[in-house]
């Protein structure tokens, strides 16, 4: 499945080259059409995160102070962990700032 | 400011007139900017433009809060500071500025690190505050305070090359703990101090912020409620995402929150994020 | 500025700590910073963050060109103009301010409104040029200008609630021209005189074209060349489009195209666009 | 074909309410699956101008001074007038400022 990942907010520096945009192709599961975001969270840690990965995930789900964002959508809205994705998808993940 | 009879003095009709020409504006929108108090929480690179904009637009009451002084590295993004005032207290810097600039609006300068202590106090002031500080505990703070004494909370960071902006716990909007239940690990805690930040950054953030404030104070266009600005400067690219709403089972904002202004005082973010309330490390510049 | 052999003095690593932390920016930006002369056309609502932000993080050389005096209604956006400095040159007035938030650059003033007979001379001393002018005719003026000198262009405007911003004539970007061969109808042509303007749309065009303008002088980033970002501020939307590059048969920046030095010197832009080159009429505002 | 048309930098005050986002059902002709920009333009003028035409549209074509936007892209890079619609596109007109 082809999606756009985009990383922000310093977490591209955990990616070779410090890339901020992503595209990719993840394998689907036999006989599935869609990707689970649980699923996509596995794959770009295993396939994408060169660095400290403790910064991007914790557990199961990305750690405390990332956003992730699907076709510009908190997470939250579609379902979190188990929301399904789709050919095209764009899914950001975009740490807090807090500078000033 | 206006006339007790609510009618516009003269020099007011001429200083604002490109406000009151503008239909979605006009009369009525000056009218209740200059009936509004704002509260901006940090003088430094988002504090600039912030007080700078809404001191020259005409808000009643304009307050400054800030405990630092004023420093040369602060210069390169600060341009409300001036090289003179290296040395003295920003809040007196930044308001002699915003009163030079305007001096018929009410500047009131507050010249404390804000805390739990004197928070609720300072804040209880105003109609809207604006977190334009630069750590995480302070915005946890600031944040929680603002649930407490319901006030909207106009919020933007800057960071490097990159900034964003919100509009918290206003219109069904999430508070910080919505969106942020557990600190993150402090490693991400970067500050301008460690990474570094492009001046000009927080200058378009900021401008954003004193627009959301001016836009919240009037009730004019749809403010960033539930909504978040994502601002990429080497792209030049600005998105803006759509937010989950203020969380039911959210510990502030939440309906069976049972935080209290007591608990407010005493809790303590610095332990609780990990991470000190002020950025004042010198940075170590590898040359 | 930097030492004659390259070297940074402390007191520039320090006041520009910030910047030299950027991976992406670092010493190497810094220099060509400090090696950069750019000049702001117009100091009013643009040109006052475009100002303040370009002296603050440090441009070698900032030209400033405005013929106008400071009035009471410029102060609602014009952050850099101070109450006593009404009726003054608005030139001297952000020239002073500038100065004030970093004595270590050069700043000119240029106390002219630019003209086809004194344009060429004034924009040739600069690298790039940012368009923070009010009105069409100058607009088509400073394009063809810097076509005829090959300089980038910055141009960003503002008006009631909205604002626009792209780089002409840099990485095969279109002129102004090319997007706009002919001039709209006069009853097109609104100026912040007519139809008013909310204080703070152009500080946040303003500060993105400080952005730019050092994206530009740095050769960081992905500046706006071929890109337009449009911005609206009721809504807080901003989009960035694609437009189309130079076009082969532009008149102006045209392979064949054979306008001079000389036939710039001559051309009638006011009567070209029906328009004038000031923005002095005072608004009947109707209460 | 349903469409998606927006309107700025003032060319929204020769619309109903100002209102600059208007979501539209533009007729197809017989057997086509597109509109031709020109089409678009002609419907505009007919169904959504309320006041003072010749701000908006010159001769066959749009003003000058009028950008037209194609799904975020100059009208130009895609054909100009002949340039042809299909289902969900975004089409922006917006006027250019000058002041500042
Ligand atoms: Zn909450
Ligand atoms: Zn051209």
């Amino acid at each position: 499945m082809h999606l756009t990942l985009e990383f922000g907010g310093g977490l591209e520096l955990l990616l070779e080259n410090s890339t901020k945009v992503h595209k990719v192709e993840v394998p689907l599961k036999d006989g599935e059409g869609k990707v689970p975001m649980k699923g996509l969270l596995s794959w770009v840690k295993a396939n994408l995160i060169k660095e400290r990965p403790e910064m991007f995930v914790k557990g199961d789900s990305v750690r405390p102070g990332v956003l992730v964002l699907i076709n510009d959508c908190d997470w939250e809205l579609c379902g979190g962990l188990d929301a399904e994705l789709v050919e095209k998808d764009v899914v950001v993940f975009i740490s807090t700032l807090h500078g000033g | 400011g206006f006339a007790p009879d609510g009618g516009l003095p003269a020099d007011m009709i001429y200083r604002y007139s490109r406000h009151l020409l503008l239909p979605d504006f006009g009369v009525e929108g000056q009218r209740k900017l200059s009936q509004s108090s704002i509260l901006v929480v940090g003088a430094g690179g988002l504090g600039s433009p912030v007080a700078l904009y809404l001191a020259a637009c005409g808000v009643g009451c304009l307050g400054i809060v800030d405990g630092d002084d004023v420093e040369l590295n602060n210069l390169h993004r600060q341009i409300i500071h001036k090289e003179a005032y290296v040395g003295k207290p920003k809040v007196k810097s930044a308001a002699d500025a915003c009163r030079e600039i305007n001096s018929s609006i009410k500047v009131v300068e507050h010249r404390h690190t804000l805390k739990p202590c004197n928070a609720l106090e300072i804040v209880r002031k105003y109609d809207i505050v604006v977190d334009a500080t630069d750590n995480l505990p302070t915005r946890y703070m600031i944040s929680d305070c603002c649930v407490l004494l319901n006030k909207p909370l106009v919020s933007g960071a800057a960071l490097g090359l990159e900034g964003q902006l919100t509009i918290y716990h206003h219109n069904g909007s999430p508070c910080y703990r919505c969106l942020f239940p557990s600190p993150p690990p402090v490693a991400a805690c970067q500050r301008c101090s460690d990474s570094g930040v492009l001046g000009v950054v927080p200058g378009v953030i900021g401008c954003l912020q004193a627009l959301e404030a001016i836009k919240v104070a009037t009730a004019v266009g749809e403010p960033l409620c539930g909504r978040m600005l994502l601002f990429d400067s080497l792209s030049a690219r600005i998105r803006t995402v759509k937010l989950r709403g203020s969380l039911p089972d959210c510990t502030l904002c939440g309906e069976n929150s049972v935080f209290t202004e007591q608990d407010f005082q005493k809790f303590d973010y610095e332990n609780f994020t990990q991470s000190p309330m002020s950025d004042k490390t010198a940075p170590s510049v590898d040359l």
